[in-house]
């Protein structure tokens, strides 16, 4: 128990200290490193928490691919930042003890930190959830059954979060550049360097081999969609990287991007409606296999997570290309 | 089939959104966008009807019964909102092919329409959820899209604009995330209706209480109350015209709807009217926003930031009577709610056509140009005095039975910044009309139309067909009262749904 | 529900939809054909209260048809054609859209039987009326417009004001006899007093209608005032108040009249004083003084356009209205000076004209009252009258010294309008039973005894001998250019001034201690107005910053105010 | 009323001169007919003869001499608010 809290507490601490850091640091560089810093302390915390999924998904995300992503505006713009008045510095300071005061008040009333009769664990639904699932939809991870199943609309919702982000980039950025508009090689000479060249090579048919895994073994440990689709597109970025955008390209070329970014919304919304057209609710997936539903929630669940898989991954790759294409074109 | 209409309501947009980016055909994604919206209407048609003769409508999303599925629930107080959302997009449709052929370049044209039916399929969800996370992920959805929309702007301001709203929504968001956390750490639930039950007791937990707070805070932002109001004016002024159109009808209304619906059916009026006051809060910033709107409105020199700063005021009528937590105070809300977004759509689209047609909505542009372009103007007018509240006019009874409403509760401050404010409208309309039709045209030649083309008749015929509704439902207030009525003692009378 | 439509008020706000449709001859005879429509279903429509509208659960009548309302709806419809034949030359859809829509709003204010009707038409009216004012398109006549819709909107607020009051005190909100012992009696009084140009509230009326177009402050001098007189007579019929507030209404503006050097300001000066007479018999309230209340405003009307339509004559060929720069006109426009000279008759209530028949109703009424002060001043204001009206306005527009000015006689339509105005001035003084037959009580008064025609006779004889008399000896005060303070000065000069004086002498308090407050006080406007202009610091975009701080303080605040 | 207006004859200031000296004419006239046909009267001193006809000379007098005395007092220059109207643009 001693342990358990002096890991939480030192864990909390270099929390604190990271962002009191990251809010003084004018250098952005540094700031972003320090951000991923943060992510992963912050991965740590869900791990002690028993949140291995969310876990899972800080490390994928913040740590990985939002830092690359930052790293690529970063290339775009200066890479200090300017001086912010120091007259601002109080009101900063009584905003944040405000907020912080806010949540500190209402913490008062909540229940204690892990006790079993607090109303989250008193609910049927836990319950629900924990032991029904197993008859329902029978896979271990009842995460995944959660997110896929029970609240795949939720799910559903926040592909479409994602999707939306894509078309965000797509709109203010463009597009990326077509390999031959770009040119050769300007800022990224990393090929040069041999050892960085052949280890990434090696790496490659891993790192996508890894990203399957996590995606078909959701259903049973931590993993699923998101994350897979965050380590794909990190082997893009990271071909992207060193072996240049141009080449990149030719392996996953524009028009592909823009397909597979709209067939994963495509896909889930399309399986609702033909579970609607097979006779059960939206997002009914017992009625696709009407004599074992639970055969039938596997596969729903199966593509659910495919169609996040390829979404994810290239509205990821789709956002570092067009970053980055934003340096090298013209 | 009819059985499924909660869920198509909102599938048909969203399915929608990812067909526009494959299409690379010119008129597809214009024509997928249409299919979205009329496929909306009808939907929020029927469900209309169904819940006028049956009731109350649940749906239970992947056939998991509530609370351990998430549910559609569609009843007397969102069919309103739903029939809003979706004629409000119909008629977006029938006005976006000229518009955003002349303001968007080709090559963001299907992202935009995209992002319009994602909007569309987020307000949609918003409002027919009855889950409180659900509602968060909608929330998001619309949010996203819309930022994306405003950023498309012609001018580089649209940016600035689009980035100010980002910030300001996103805190808002995490605010409302926040209060939808604490709710859940303190039930254990996160379905509306079992969270109400959950709920009616207890009202002196403080993690319940700051939940209330941290929720009115986040969709205050989203509803534009004034002082967190100043993402509004840049947002709607700089957007492209369809978007602006599109969410000055619909953004805004649904979050107060929003608010409503958590205000009323999740915490319940007991607990935020009651114990925490909130009511007294929401009437004193209705009354500033509704004085501190107006008087920014005559101060301005372009059309559309006028007609944006009307906005934030308006936004204070509505809030002052959801603020009353009285049966007449929220049905006058919700009738002003209708006609008020039905008006300023008007208004929007008009000032968009000037824009197409002009180049610039800058008042000192106008000049004596009423009778140039009389239909447009005249609408223009029309539907500036319904801001007034000018009868025939539907603005005139909805302000009718705010006032109505708050004299009933003895609110006087109130009523006399109701008064003010509407004092200060009749300048801003009037200084529009002095200008348009009683100054000298500019004499410098630059000025003249770009390349005047025809009017789109498409464009004015939507114009018009929100004017003429703004109109009838100021002779005939029967049917929008009867949505607001209906909606209010749904809202007030069971409590818990 | 469809006898809703049965409104000839009504006809004209919805027929005025399809002028701007119409192009040249077809627009002028569509504009004829308006009020004569509204007329006809006017004359055809029974006693009776129709049009019932339910909203709110307010019960609305839009329709109440009596005597009282019918003789101002007849008047106000004969003047509306009166009108439109005057207009006849004018190519101006505006004005002439603005104009229909207000003659009918006036009609549709009349003709409504609950407050609510009436305010909404009383509002339409000044809407619609603002702009004829606007249409004269120049800067004085848009500030001037501003400053009438302002005040005009501010009786419509008070009126809504007191059917709100009366809705929440009663319980309904019919139009009838209200009582001055509740809030909401003295809302609707100052309503109908801003309308009806009380002293002190008259302003706007001596400020607005001389800045309208020529056919404009026609249409103005109808409808207005009018429509207060009907409203108090309606509510406040026998309040002893009037009585006091219509006898100053006619003494005070006749000295403004003397003076005044814009000839169209002196009609705005005498339709003030007239409508203290009617004001007066309404104060008296007894059958006779409603009576004569009503045939007074009904020949008024006729007889203050027919001169209205006289000046507006002479600005449209002349294109100037100041006495000091008329003089010697009736060479060139000898109809106009006839027509103009037979109003003037009638104003003055000389006998065998219309003034003599009605005005003198009034005042038998007052006597009969026994109200003797009031009958004597009311007495000295005839005298009055004819010198503003009766001698000033044709003297020095017409006579006078030749000023050497020479035009056009007036166009065709303007004259029948004209002509047709003064044969029923005319008409009305030989005949007038026709007019005492609809007034709303039985009339046994006669008006062409001997008595009274000598000693209304050397009234006015007597009054035009004494101007004779001054003129020749140069005693009466000469036209000279001038503004005439009146109570305006309050709100265009002393406000400003004393604010500044103020400002002023605060500044020279401060001197020794502070920086000048000098270039404050001028620029407090711009500092006041600065925050919200756009680039104001309220309405300039806000940095995000600036709207997070916001949040936070808001969701500080709110903790700290609500949670307990 | 008093005159006819034909263009030409009024510009002789004998014809004026006529024309006044007519009104006087009548009215004195009516002073007569006054005396011959009588009148009835409601007040006191309305009684009193040829009560109107000073009433309607001495009020005409004093309200003239009394808006001359107000002139005075309320006169102005013709742009007395047009400064004002442009200073509030």
């Amino acid at each position: 128990m001693m342990t358990f809290v002096l890991t939480n507490v030192t864990l909390l601490v270099i929390l604190i200290a990271t962002a009191i850091a990251i809010s003084r640091m004018r250098a952005l560089y540094e700031a972003t490193m320090l951000g991923a810093l943060f992510s992963l302390v912050t991965a740590s915390l869900f791990v002690l928490l028993d949140a291995v999924d969310v876990a899972f998904t800080e490390a994928a995300v913040g740590v990985g691919i939002s830092t690359v992503l930052l790293l690529g505006v970063l290339a775009l713009t200066r890479s200090r930042e300017a001086v912010t008045p120091r007259r601002r510095h109080l009101p900063a300071l009584i905003a944040v003890l405000l907020a912080g005061g806010a949540l500190g008040y209402a913490s008062q009333d909540l229940p204690a930190f892990g006790a079993a009769d607090s109303p989250v664990f008193s609910h049927p639904i836990t319950g629900t959830y924990l032991h029904q699932s197993q008859e329902d939809i029978g896979i271990p991870n009842t995460v995944t059954a959660v997110l896929a199943s029970y609240r795949g609309l939720d799910t559903l919702g926040e592909l479409v979060v994602v999707f939306t982000a894509g078309l965000a980039v797509l709109s203010l950025v463009g597009p990326p550049a077509r390999p031959e508009e770009t040119m050769p090689r300007a800022d990224f000479h990393l090929a040069d360097y041999r050892i960085i060249r052949i280890i990434s090579g090696i790496l490659m048919p891993f790192i996508l081999l890894f990203a399957l895994y996590v995606l078909f073994h959701g259903e049973y440990g931590p993993g699923g969609g998101f994350q897979a689709g965050v380590i794909f597109a990190a082997g893009f970025v990271l071909y992207g990287l060193v072996f240049g955008l141009d080449k990149a390209q030719r392996v996953v070329p524009r028009v592909a991007l823009r397909i597979l970014v709209s067939l994963g919304p495509l896909v889930f919304i399309g399986l609702g409606l033909a579970t609607m057209l097979l006779g059960g609710q939206f997002l009914d997936f017992d009625v696709l296999d009407p004599n074992h539903p639970e055969e039938g929630q596997h596969l729903g669940i199966l593509l659910v997570e495919t169609a996040i898989g390829f979404t994810v991954a290239a509205v990821m790759t789709t956002v570092f290309f067009s970053f980055a294409s934003r340096g090298v074109s013209r | 089939m009819t059985a499924q209409l909660p869920a198509l309501q909102v599938a048909i947009p969203l399915a929608c959104a990812p067909l526009c980016v494959l299409f690379r055909v010119r008129f597809v994604p214009w024509l997928l966008f249409v299919v979205a919206a009329v496929g909306s209407l009808v939907c929020a048609a029927l469900l209309a009807g169904r819940v006028a003769s049956e009731g109350t409508v649940r749906y239970a999303m992947g056939d998991w019964r509530a609370p351990a599925g998430i549910e559609f629930v569609v009843s007397a107080f969102n069919t309103p909102v739903l029939l809003l959302v979706s004629l409000a997009a119909t008629v977006t449709a029938g006005y976006a092919r000229r518009s955003v052929a002349a303001e968007i370049e080709p090559r963001r044209r299907r992202l935009l329409y995209a992002c319009l039916c994602l909007t569309l399929a987020g307000l949609l969800g918003l409002a027919v959820t009855g889950d409180v996370f659900n509602a968060f992920v909608f929330l998001e959805i619309s949010s996203l899209a819309t930022y994306t929309m405003i950023a498309m702007g012609q001018h580089r301001r649209a940016l600035l604009a689009a980035f100010r709203y980002v910030v300001i929504g996103t805190v808002g968001a995490v605010f409302v995330l926040i209060g939808i956390g604490l709710a859940y750490a303190v039930t254990g639930t996160l379905n509306m209706a079992d969270l109400a039950e959950r709920l009616a007791e207890g009202h002196d937990n403080r993690a319940l209480q700051a939940a209330v707070v941290f929720v009115f805070v986040g969709l205050a932002v989203k509803m534009a109350v004034f002082p967190l109001h100043a993402w509004l004016p840049g947002a709607y002024a700089e957007a492209p015209s369809v978007v602006s159109t599109f969410i000055a009808a619909t953004g805004t209304k649904v979050a107060v709807y929003v608010f409503c619906r958590f205000a009323f059916t999740v915490f319940g009026a007991a607990l935020v009217f009651g114990v925490l006051r909130i009511d007294r809060i929401g009437l004193a910033l209705a009354a500033l926003a509704m004085l501190v709107g107006s008087a920014a409105a005559c101060f301005q020199q372009d059309l559309r930031y006028l007609l944006a700063w009307s906005s934030v005021a308006q936004i204070g009528y509505i809030l002052a009577g959801v603020s009353l937590a009285t049966a007449s105070g929220v049905s006058a809300a919700y009738l002003h709610l209708i006609n008020h977004a039905v008006t300023k759509a008007a208004l929007f689209a008009a000032a968009g056509l000037l824009v197409m047609q002009l180049g610039s909505v800058r008042l000192s542009a106008l000049a004596g140009l009423g009778r140039r372009m009389p239909w447009t103007f005249a609408a223009i007018v029309v539907a500036g005095l319904g801001l007034v509240g000018v009868p025939p006019t539907a603005g005139f009874v909805s302000k009718w039975a705010l006032v109505t409403a708050l004299v009933e509760r003895g609110m006087w401050p109130v009523l006399v910044a109701m008064l003010a404010s509407s004092l200060l409208a009749l300048v801003y309309v009037g200084r529009i009309i002095e200008v348009v039709w009683f100054r000298e045209p500019p004499a410098s030649a630059e000025l003249e139309p770009t390349q005047s083309p025809a009017t789109p008749a498409s464009m004015v015929a939507a114009i018009w067909f929100l004017v003429l509704l703004t109109v009838y439902f100021g002779i005939d207030p029967t049917f929008p009262g009867g949505l607001a009525d209906a909606a209010a003692s749904a809202l007030l009378g069971s409590g818990g749904e | 529900m469809s006898d809703v439509l049965l409104n000839p008020g009504l006809v004209l706000i919805v027929g005025a939809a399809g002028l701007p449709l119409l192009r040249g001859r077809a627009q002028q005879l569509y504009l004829l054909a308006l009020p004569l429509l509204a007329l006809a279903l006017l004359v055809r429509l029974s006693f009776g209260e129709r049009g019932r509208l339910s909203l709110f659960g307010l019960e609305l009548v839009t329709i109440r048809l009596d005597a009282l309302s019918f003789v101002f709806a007849l008047a106000f419809l004969i003047a509306a054609v009166l009108a439109v034949i005057y207009s006849w030359h004018l190519r101006d859809a505006t004005q002439h859209v603005s104009a229909v829509i207000y003659a009918g709003a006036a009609t549709a204010a009349l003709l409504a039987g609950d407050l609510i009707t009436l305010f909404v038409f009383w509002e339409l009216t000044a809407v619609a009326s603002a702009v004829l004012i606007w249409a004269r398109r120049s800067q004085a006549s848009y500030r001037a417009g501003l400053r009438y819709l302002l005040i005009q909107a501010l009786s419509g607020v008070l009126l809504l004001g007191g059917a709100v009051l009366q809705h929440s005190v009663e319980g309904h909100i019919r139009f009838e006899l209200m009582a001055l012992d509740n809030p909401a009696g003295w809302f609707v009084l100052l309503a109908f007093g801003i309308k009806g140009a009380f002293p002190f509230l008259h302003n706007w009326l001596q400020d607005s209608y001389p800045e309208a177009t020529p056919t404009g402050t026609v249409w103005l001098s109808v409808y207005t005032t009018k429509l207060a007189v009907y409203a108090l007579a309606r509510g406040f019929a026998g309040t002893e108040l009037l009585v006091w507030v219509g006898v100053a209404m006619t003494l005070f503006p006749v000295f403004y009249a003397v003076i005044e050097n814009d000839l169209r300001r002196v009609l705005s000066y005498s339709l003030n004083n007239q409508i203290g007479f009617m004001i007066a018999g309404v104060g008296v309230g007894t059958e006779l003084a409603i009576n004569g209340a009503a045939a007074h405003a009904f020949a008024h009307i006729i007889y203050k356009a027919l001169l209205f339509m006289a000046m507006g004559a002479v600005l449209h060929r002349v294109g100037t209205i100041k006495a000091s720069e008329l003089g010697g006109l009736h060479k060139s426009m000898p109809w106009t000076a006839r027509f103009c000279i037979v109003g003037s008759a009638s104003i003055s209530a000389v006998p065998l004209l219309s003034g003599f028949v009605t005005k003198s109703m009034i005042l038998a009424a007052v006597a009969e009252d026994g109200r003797w002060v009031a009958f004597a001043l009311l007495l000295i204001a005839s005298a009055g009258v004819v010198d503003h009206s009766g001698i000033k306005i044709p003297f020095f527009s017409f006579f006078a010294h030749d000023s050497g000015l020479r035009c056009r006689e007036a166009p065709a339509g303007m004259l029948l309008a004209m002509g047709l105005a003064a044969a029923l001035c005319i008409g009305i003084g030989l005949y007038p039973q026709p007019l005492y037959d609809l007034l709303p009580y039985a009339v046994e008064y006669v008006p062409y005894t001997a008595s009274h025609v000598i000693t209304q006779a050397q009234l006015v004889l007597f009054a035009a001998a004494a101007f004779s008399f001054l003129y020749r000896r140069g005693l009466y005060p000469p036209e000279i250019r001038s503004v005439n303070l009146d109570a305006d000065v309050v709100y265009r000069r002393a406000l400003p001034y004393g604010w500044h004086t103020a400002s002023r002498a605060v500044e020279r308090l401060r001197l020794t201690a502070g920086p000048p407050l000098r270039r404050r006080a001028a620029s407090t406007w711009v500092a006041t107005t600065g925050p919200l202009r756009p680039n104001g610091r309220l309405g300039t975009a806000w940095s995000t910053h600036l709207m997070v701080w916001c949040i936070v303080l808001l969701l500080g605040a709110l903790i700290l105010l609500t949670v307990r | 009323m008093n005159r006819t207006p034909r263009p030409g004859w009024l510009d002789d200031p004998r014809n004026v001169t006529r024309i006044v000296y007519g009104l006087y004419a009548v009215c004195a006239a009516l002073l007569v007919a006054e005396l011959v046909i009588g009148r009835k009267a409601e007040f006191g001193i309305e009684a009193w003869f040829g009560f109107y006809a000073v009433l309607g000379f001495i009020a005409y007098c004093g309200i003239v001499y009394a808006a001359k005395a107000l002139r005075r007092l309320v006169r102005r220059p013709e742009t007395y608010y047009q400064d004002q109207d442009v200073r509030d643009e």
